[in-house]
């Protein structure tokens, strides 16, 4: 066991944190506002000039080929700086590790240039309205049609759609086929013809999401990702190895959690004061828990469902850290703030990504092999 | 010893529920986020109409207001209601000439004290209380959790309120349980129509605790709420104790009420497609008014562990 | 509302109060021993003496016909003397609410005064090895034989029957039977031909339940109590009246959240403090809650399925008051000692009775409305 | 940075459990409830040969043993093994004739100092620490909360035993760690057989989320642990801060483990029928031990809002 970072990963600290001092901009306007997605692009461009906007990819692509250690390191550096929220994440996190993994060589070279310079941003469409916690009852199809195919029905849920270039979800390409079976992988611009997009407004204000409605929309056959009928496995897959860590990292947390310390320290309550301690030592132990997982990934260990640990600790955690930061905040817990929308944003922590309540069913089934 | 409510008393919540129903149905509490009128509009009126807003000047106390104050937060009915009802009859003179404009609902009061810092509605008040009587005070506004109520601070000397602020806070604890109420129901519901995996997501085992959950720490907070109406209503010398007891009671089942409502809904809750948003809205913001949890807290410890033992009403002496 | 006790009510609190600072004796051993057993039951009949041991019963039988209030006032008064556990608990809780509302004037004449002088001291035989939480799947029968009957099978968990008289518990009467139907309610001698009692040792030492085999033991017909195959309806027909709240008075807490309060005073930390107040601000809630279903009862309103609510409340109350209590005293609380034991029956609280994951889904489907 | 443990480390602990689980089987630890020779018998040869009482004679650091001391609590062993394998080396001289007599399983050590007032099973003594070495001490017996850990006081003026307390706590943590894996395990195989309502009671969906949310804590209390053994292995400057976060997650996990332990196998977890009762008093004794819960958290806060926030090894300086 070596706690320490070797001074490469110092040194590639170092010139993060230098580089994030010079270049962060003050608070962007919401990413889910015309301007605001403009200039959170912008600064996409920028961290893409400095090759620190993918840092995991290949060179190729516009990344550095970093270790997840290096990866992580970035993360907590990112976080620390109040660098602005990923406009390209639904891209850079959910889709590429898919196409790096099962892309033919055209679909990375056309794609993933692209979207480590945020050309192109990416909107995922994996809910239906009838499918949300349960993916696997998907009922948009896509029937052949030359060499290409056609699809059509519905998908909600569609983070970034309203403003994005691009998306990409599961469509049932057998009809004969049910649950995780016949469903293929489909990548498609979002201005397609047959294409309509409807925002979500929700009584915040903003439309974070957007609804997808296919009628009948031509794709071409090389935008299939992956094997035909394959696409349960092809979404999947990646998500018990390094995705599951990167999507999560323990930097976004302890960037909270050291915050919420400060307030802490500014109040005269012992109470809070102790629950605000208790938070942040389990924001590190999220983050030496990821370490290990790290640990484990190198030795060829898969997460597997014990991803689902993860998940419901660092949802419960960060609505802890925003609950406690509330708690401090008294009377200006009424205020609209910086704590209030992360507030907000932990809330939706235990619905999204499998709900909670989906998580601890694997948990105790998978994990812990009680019965079905 | 009879920990119940009279006729009458029952009597009143009903007619205010039933006068709400049609005077602010969630239409209006949704417009209240864009329209100021709105917010001492028609619910206003209504309240006003049925002599609710004068019940204080008539000599109804506390009590005899708890139940109706728990359907107003049913209804999540907008504007600064108890500043101007509960707060103000109590700081003004009792000769006042604001009192009677108050009671026909043609004068809208916020106040800004020790206990309370934000001016809530202040865009709209006729009268200012810091808690003195005010004029020409300066007022800058900050962003609220709920757009239905509008917060301002002003540069201005506070000093505590007292028993108003007592009062106050007991008529937002009811309001929390009203809340909390409209929140299991909705949340109920949903979960009885909404399915997942081949079945309504009401009939899953976890989904039911939950919502027990939340039903036990309503429940329990309910009597609670009620003596510290009963204390504050005969002076009591618990009365204080009494009223933090009912706020952080109140607040705390409140607070789980919206976040499991929350997670029952999913991602929809947040829409504008259902009108949950404005009843979380509502919880985050008055958790925070007339004493927040840490502040009533410490008042808590200090009365049960610094002070001796004071038996309330219900305890022998 | 009025929260005043009444003049004749302080003057019963009084009396109590003095009559216990007078009579309470020191702490006996435990009633689960022999020689504990015998000194409970001299408390008894000294409490008996005094007309206190069962006050709302009618005074042909020993007691005052004392209001709800009135044993509300008894048990605060109680508890907080630190008077001793009552052996007769299930006699006088359990069984004698059922005989006074179906028993027979012969049985009440019968059984109550021996009961209310712990001249007969009952044990209840509720579960069975299969039948746990599961009540309705009880299979120890009852056969005819000329105006009696036989039993037949196996009871477990019976608190006191190492020492105890008499027994009450329900046996399948009817073999053609499922479920609720076909039970009859029993009341038997535990010296009767053909009963053995094995005691369940506990690892803590005393053996508080026991085992009872019936084998084709013989019960006049005259022991049935209420209808015959009615049993399950006779036994819980108490339930959700005044027993819900006689059961597990709120003096019981009371007296555990004072003491409490004295243990926070003397710690500096402020967070168990204010755990402590928010305990004992509970078990008032939990006593104000008390009053105000003594109020719904005067108006003829049942507790029906909102018992469910004041189980859960009041064992995970037990349990909290309890848990900051050792949390309070540090090291000191590896010590067995009156707060540990106080843990260990608390920590039965959300098991016996209806286990908290049966009262919940009480709770959800017959008050909250949701789908079985 | 590879927060990961040697081949040789995860050996030791391998060889620990499969010479436990002959030489300390449940039935023992029940003997030991009432045979006093019981709590310093085989178990303790066995760890003697292994040449694990002798470790840190030989340059095992905590690091080495960290997951061996897992499995000693899985394993329920009873006996003052911290004490005398832990706590007695870092406070005695290098060339104390006693240490070699440790190492053999020929000396059993009882300590007191002011992280840990109570003398573990003092009567089965050889050597009595309070920190320094002392001689004819008067003892008085306390009942303990586990009747196969016999607790002593003894007038004495207590002083501190510093980094061998710290040793101490996270030796208790690791134990905390495998009595708790042990209760998920035993937890989980009861409710795959216990039937209720005519199903298996591991079905229902609240029993699995409890369960879920032990396996939760356990799995995060875990590197808190580790990273503590790392700290006080390395000296580093926040040792004493990483052992209190240790003992109050692995205390936090074992606590809410055993809680549902016992819920998930009702009354008859209570008795003489099941060994979980030896595994439950196992848990509430060790989070006593070595600073308690209370002690731990006045550290942390000491440590994280007073003392300026020192960086871990894993956070760069």
């Amino acid at each position: 066991m070596d706690l320490n970072f070797t001074p490469s990963q110092q040194a590639f600290r170092a010139e993060v944190r230098e580089w994030l001092a010079a270049n962060v901009p003050g608070p962007l306007p919401s990413m889910d506002t015309a301007e605001g997605f403009e200039l959170h692009r912008e600064w996409e461009r920028k961290l893409a000039g400095a090759r620190l906007s993918v840092i995991s990819w290949p060179e190729e692509f516009g990344g550095r080929s970093a270790s997840i250690t290096d990866w992580l390191i970035f993360e907590e550096e990112y976080w620390a700086a109040g660098a602005p929220g990923r406009v390209s994440q639904n891209g850079i996190f959910l889709l590429a590790p898919t196409i790096l993994h099962y892309g033919t060589d055209e679909q990375k070279a056309r794609f993933l240039p692209k979207m480590a310079r945020a050309e192109e941003i990416w909107a995922q469409a994996w809910s239906e309205p009838e499918a949300g916690s349960d993916l696997a009852s998907l009922r948009a199809t896509a029937t052949p049609d030359g060499d290409g195919w056609r699809l059509s029905g519905q998908k909600t849920w569609s983070s970034r759609a309203v403003y994005a270039h691009w998306g990409f979800g599961l469509f049932r390409s057998d009809p004969a086929s049910e649950r995780h079976r016949g469903l293929s992988y489909f990548l498609f611009p979002l201005d397609s013809e047959g294409i309509t997009v409807r925002p979500i407004a929700q009584l915040d204000g903003e439309a974070g999401f957007a609804e997808i409605f296919f009628d009948n929309v031509y794709v071409p056959g090389d935008q299939v990702l992956g094997e035909l009928g394959q696409g349960w496995h092809v979404a999947m897959a990646t998500t018990s190895s390094e995705r599951g860590l990167t999507l999560r990292s323990p930097g976004r947390f302890m960037a909270v959690a050291d915050r919420l310390l400060e307030l802490a320290r500014q109040s005269g309550d012992q109470t809070l004061q102790d629950a605000a301690v208790q938070a942040w030592l389990d924001s590190d132990a999220y983050r030496l828990h990821t370490f290990a997982a790290v640990a484990r990934l190198e030795e060829g260990v898969e997460l597997g469902p014990a991803s689902s640990l993860m998940k419901v600790f660092w949802s419960e955690l960060d609505l802890a850290l925003h609950e406690i930061a509330l708690e401090l905040r008294g009377a200006d817990a009424a205020l609209a703030d910086r704590w209030l929308d992360g507030f907000l944003f932990a809330l939706a922590g235990p619905i999204y990504a499998g709900t909670n309540e989906i998580q601890r069913n694997i948990i105790a089934e998978r994990v812990l092999g009680m019965p079905r | 010893m009879r920990f119940a409510f009279t006729e009458d008393q029952r009597l009143l919540a009903g007619t205010v529920a039933e006068s709400l129903a049609k005077a602010c149905p969630p239409a209006l509490v949704r417009a209240a986020r864009t329209d100021p009128a709105v917010r001492t509009g028609e619910a206003w009126s209504a309240l006003a109409e049925l002599g609710f807003l004068g019940a204080q000047m008539e000599d109804f106390t506390l009590l005899d207001t708890v139940l109706a104050w728990q359907e107003i937060g049913r209804a999540c009915v907008p504007g600064p209601l108890v500043e101007t009802a509960v707060v103000a009859p109590l700081l003004l003179p009792f000769d006042s000439p604001w009192l009677p404009k108050i009671a026909e609902g043609r004068a809208v009061v916020s106040v800004k004290c020790a206990e309370n810092p934000y001016l809530l509605d202040a865009d709209l008040a006729d009268l200012l209380l810091l808690p003195e009587l005010a004029e020409d005070v300066a007022l800058t506004e900050h962003k609220s959790v709920d757009a239905t109520r509008r917060l301002f601070s002003a540069e201005w000397a506070t000093a505590p309120a007292g028993a108003a602020a007592d009062h106050a806070a007991v008529a937002v604890a009811a309001q929390l349980l009203g809340l909390s109420r409209w929140l299991i129901g909705t949340s109920v519901a949903y979960a009885g129509q909404r399915k997942q995996f081949g079945k309504v997501i009401g009939s899953f085992q976890a989904l039911k605790h939950q919502l027990a959950n939340v039903a036990i720490k309503v429940e329990f907070a309910t009597p609670v709420v009620h003596r510290a109406a009963y204390s504050l209503t005969h002076g009591l010398p618990t009365a204080s104790r009494d009223a933090s007891a009912a706020k952080v009671a109140a607040g705390g089942a409140a607070g789980l009420a919206a976040r499991t409502a929350l997670q029952v809904h999913g991602g929809i809750g947040y829409t504008d497609e259902l009108d949950l948003f404005l009843w979380l809205s509502r919880v985050w913001a008055l958790r925070a008014a007339w004493g927040d949890e840490r502040w009533h807290r410490a008042r808590l410890r200090a009365a049960l562990l610094d002070g001796e033992l004071l038996d309330g009403a219900v305890r022998l002496p």
